[in-house]
């Protein structure tokens, strides 16, 4: 157990470490964030469609695709010069991979997050501040959700010799429960509805964190043999 | 009898049944155009029922039991059950196909619009796309030991998405008809149409076993001859 | 009787249906340095990734009483991190006192100066020598080596076999699979080649030189 | 000139028929147009926004993420073995190998567009047919602009050990005026005005398409020595 | 007097501000074949990538009469494509009669049981022969080898040993570095050093073992 959490965490510092000297995952936040922004912003007659009504989307569409770029290269990392191997040879237990990838890639989505949402406020002027707390809540509870699965997928991607495409591939049909729900919630709390009010969606949303991290978790070791 | 002339002969066997299935279609079609009495409110457009509603079966049939087999490689580790997974997921994507094209068919007379995000309609369509990225991935990677399992690994996860799917969907207002057979209450279909209706569904169950052999037959030989090729006992 | 540090028996692996190994068995004893030679294709990589663990075999048993030390056709390291970077990475998953053998063993390898520069600059016989010191890192009872002087320039095909001799004297058991033979008198304790997916029999080079033995063992 | 047309027709037909033997251009540019559809759908609130005044902006965002995909693909594959290395020392123009990626990804990205562009008009029936012809120059003209930069680029980021991430970052704020060209056009040509009233829009994207075009093929060469 | 195949007068390279080459001055002519030694990190590999055009040089001027075949450290092949798609992808880039030798050259280097399987599955060996081939497809009359023989078995390395002494006899001009000397001797017509950034003087062999001359190389 100590093991499993020592080991987790070295393998996700070193990940960690690489993005800050890289600032990649701030910087590409920022890019998506905008261009995202700005192609919906065009994209619609400002007269029929209040921004107010697609920052949600926006907002989500950001995360998804910002993150799906940024899990697949934890593993193209490994794959390179296969020291992925090196790791497997460790007297270590192999979830514990599973769960310092797992840290390594909330951190780097977390940070793409935390980079849009002003940028949010600012081009679609949606008072967030008041509902800061509950909007965080939301997000934290659907980024774990594809964050493990995303994990346990790249993992399988970066084998396949064609990871790019495969991964979305993969990923994007277990991102409707997580993504729907934290959009449906975020506009809700843009409404200021209180949380006690979306009970429904939020136990949705983490039944499916519940379920998906266990699975995630116990199938990882099999994708892992050779 | 090699293994690989007991393939064939199971392959041969496949294109039986499905030749019969196909055949029965047929049947149906022509019970429902022909006896069975026009739907008042939705006129001959309703007939499209006879084989939107067993196709919606024989696909949530075929990725059902992909599932589950699934489940059961990880358990037995047997290749054959992979196969036979992989072939079921074909059948899957081939019948969903039909359901997804059937249904903006009928639902554009009917409903005015050739899609609505309704539970089962958008459930139907991940658990498709699902597949889809399943039998790419198999296309992929060309070792058999790693297909089998990465195979099995999405088999699973896919069999435990479906419900959430269908949970997120149906918290939005829904358009899709409510179950219209398959309730507590007696079936609320014209005992005419549900004759048909039942009918064609027990004929699409025998299309799917049909293709169902047939696919995995069929991979049965490929793999058989991969062993051959590869000069193993 | 002493137990071995790494035994298989009837070990086949195939890879699709393709059979690469079919029934070997072997034992190795701590002390023991196995030279294991064999035409290209024979194997040899997939035997040692099995023994190390990394490949699942497809019948047969294989039982290893220690963390395996693997250096491996690629080198296995962080192109984007340095050297130093890397061996701490590897250290820190090791745990114990692994961390402070990084800096000896940079010293070791002749790549002190070096520490500090990302491995994707490196030279090849430089990336080969790292690789090297990252399978020594956590001092294993077990090396399997897949022909760890590839790459490698006169001296420090010297500095590595004199590196592997040690070890061996200090109890460590040794898997060298290599097609030159040149040097690894000293080193090698017995010889076996590896052929069309079968392991001959082991021979004890008792001082013989390898190279006289290859011709012996029907190559 | 005759050998520069040989040679890029040889390496874009390489990466072509490594895409035909697996599908993962086609694939994904379904499963990509779907997911976008439907999280933009569930992020809004019918009864405030038809989804006619979003479709373009979907549909875009949707070639905009699939493209950025593919054109990383190119050329990892090039890299992964330095194969590029011995495409260099061949007796070809280097430009030939431009073109013959710019071919290969206009291949790719238009594989992606064909496949989304029903599914919208499934999705959001809009009615494209009648301006079918129209909708599909605007398409070509925005999808020539962005492939040509993204083709140089991707050799850039194929470079720096952070492709996935380094792409985009470099390719975005280039995409601006194409997509929101692009998303313009669609929208006024959805709208049923004549290509005749956009005449601005088309004359910008134009020029977008020669000058970069032209730039990206000069340039190439330079981001190739070593 | 005939012009060399290759020649470089004063040639410099630096890596970011590391110089890695000083003042190379070379000329190699049709039927030469120069092995090329030097401890690891000298700038063997970087001077060969120059010379085949694939470096920049820093200072100094490069001059080729042909384009170089070469076989460096990476083989320069698509995994993800089978041996003869790859030779005939290359093939179709050289254009000319290149496709016509596909088949012999797979024969040759004793792949052609394996040209329909993808590189991605290949043992080192087999990978470092295809490379090989690869370099040779075009009939080159400029041969620049990077440790052609490593991860070869004996027997193939004899087989690539032959190969190369039909080319040179055919009067095609060779550079070759390599670590290990042995076999060489029917080979190299020529010897030089690199060391720290400098390129020591060429000397013929003369029919002399290049390990001999290479102690006298001083190193
Ligand atoms: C899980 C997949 C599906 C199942 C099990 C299913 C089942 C059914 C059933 C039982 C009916 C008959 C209801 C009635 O007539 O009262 C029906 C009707 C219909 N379905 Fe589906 N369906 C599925 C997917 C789809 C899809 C993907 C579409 C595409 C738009 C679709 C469109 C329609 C339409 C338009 C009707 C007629 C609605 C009406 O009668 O008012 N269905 N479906
Ligand atoms: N991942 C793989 N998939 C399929 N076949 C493989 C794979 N890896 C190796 N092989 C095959 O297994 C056989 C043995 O490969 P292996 O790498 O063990 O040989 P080797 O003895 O190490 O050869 P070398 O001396 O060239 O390194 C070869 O025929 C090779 O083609
Ligand atoms: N891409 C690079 N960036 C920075 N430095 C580099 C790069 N490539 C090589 N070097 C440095 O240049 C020097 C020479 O490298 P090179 O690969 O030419 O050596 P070599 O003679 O081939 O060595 P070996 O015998 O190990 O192959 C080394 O110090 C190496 O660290
Ligand atoms: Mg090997
Ligand atoms: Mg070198």
């Amino acid at each position: 157990m100590v093991g499993l959490v020592r080991a987790a965490t070295v393998i996700a510092l070193k990940d960690l470490s690489l993005e800050l000297r890289t600032k990649t995952a701030f910087a590409s936040g920022l890019v998506f964030a905008v261009l995202v922004l700005a192609i919906l912003f065009f994209s619609r007659d400002p007269t029929a469609v209040a921004s107010r009504d697609i920052a949600p989307g926006a907002l989500w569409v950001t995360f998804t695709f910002a993150s799906i770029l940024g899990l697949n290269r934890a593993f193209v990392l490994e794959h390179e010069q296969r020291a992925m191997d090196a790791i497997l040879l460790a007297p270590i237990p192999r979830s514990a991979i599973f769960w310092g990838k797992f840290a390594g890639n909330l951190v780097f989505v977390g940070t793409i997050e935390a980079v849009s949402i002003p940028l949010f406020v600012v081009f679609y002027d949606v008072a967030v501040w008041p509902y800061l707390p509950s909007l965080l809540l939301v997000i934290a509870l659907a980024t774990v959700a594809f964050v493990a699965v995303g994990t346990l997928f790249s993992a399988i991607a970066v084998r396949t010799q064609y990871a790019e495409m495969m991964l979305p591939l993969l990923l994007l049909p277990f991102l409707v429960p997580p993504l729907v729900g934290g959009v449906q919630l975020t506009a809700r709390v843009l409404d200021g509805r209180p949380l006690s009010d979306l009970g429904g969606w939020l136990r949705l949303i983490g039944g499916f964190d519940l379920a998906f991290v266990t699975l995630a978790a116990l199938l990882f070791p099999v994708v892992l043999e050779d | 009898m090699t293994p690989i002339d007991r393939a064939f002969r199971l392959a041969r066997w496949g294109g039986v049944v499905t030749g019969a299935a196909l055949l029965g279609v047929a049947g149906v079609y022509v019970r429902a155009l022909v006896y069975t009495p026009v739907e008042r409110f939705q006129g001959p457009a309703q007939k499209i029922f006879y084989i939107h509603v067993p196709s919606a079966w024989g696909a949530l049939l075929g990725f059902a039991v992909t599932g589950v087999l699934s489940i059961l490689y990880l358990w037995v580790k047997d290749r054959r059950i992979d196969i036979a997974a992989a072939a079921s997921a074909e059948v899957g994507v081939a019948l969903s196909v039909v359901l997804l094209t059937t249904g903006p068919i009928w639902g554009k007379p009917i409903w005015g619009t050739w899609w609505t995000w309704d539970a089962r309609l958008t459930s139907t369509l991940f658990l498709f796309l699902l597949f889809v990225g399943y039998l790419v991935m198999r296309g992929v990677v060309v070792d058999p030991g790693l297909r089998s399992r990465f195979s099995a690994v999405i088999g699973v996860m896919g069999l435990v998405l479906i419900p959430f799917i269908h949970l997120t969907v149906y918290m939005f207002r829904t358009l899709h008809p409510a179950p219209i057979v398959l309730k507590p209450s007696k079936p609320s279909l014209p005992g005419e149409m549900l004759v048909t209706l039942l009918t064609s569904v027990a004929v699409f169950t025998v299309v799917y076993l049909g293709f169902l052999t047939q696919r995995y037959a069929l991979g049965l030989i490929r793999d058989l001859r991969e062993r051959e090729a590869a000069g193993d006992a | 009787m002493p137990v071995p540090v790494v035994a298989t028996r009837g070990l086949a692996r195939r890879y699709g249906y393709r059979p690469v190994l079919r029934d070997v068995s072997l034992e190795l004893y701590a002390g023991q340095a196995l030279l294991l030679v064999g035409p290209n294709g024979a194997g040899k990589t997939t035997l040692i990734r099995v023994l190390a663990g990394l490949l699942r075999p497809s019948a047969g048993t294989v039982e290893r009483h220690a963390p395996a030390g693997l250096v491996g056709h690629d080198a296995m390291l962080y192109p984007v991190l340095t050297a130093a970077e890397n061996l701490r990475f590897f250290a820190r998953l090791y745990g114990g006192d692994c961390l402070s053998r990084v800096e000896p063993l940079l010293e070791r390898i002749g790549l002190a100066d070096r520490a500090h520069d990302r491995v994707a600059t490196f030279s090849r016989g430089m990336t080969q020598r790292l690789g090297i010191a990252r399978a020594l890192l956590h001092a294993p009872t077990l090396l399997l080596l897949d022909e760890p002087l590839s790459g490698l320039d006169d001296k420090n095909r010297q500095l590595v076999l004199a590196l592997l001799t040690a070890l061996r004297d200090d109890g460590a058991a040794l898997l060298v699979v290599s097609h030159q033979l040149e040097g690894f008198a000293g080193v090698a304790s017995h010889m076996a080649r590896l052929a069309d997916t079968k392991l001959g029999p082991v021979v004890a080079l008792d001082g013989r030189d390898p190279s006289a033995v290859f011709r012996e063992l029907g190559a």
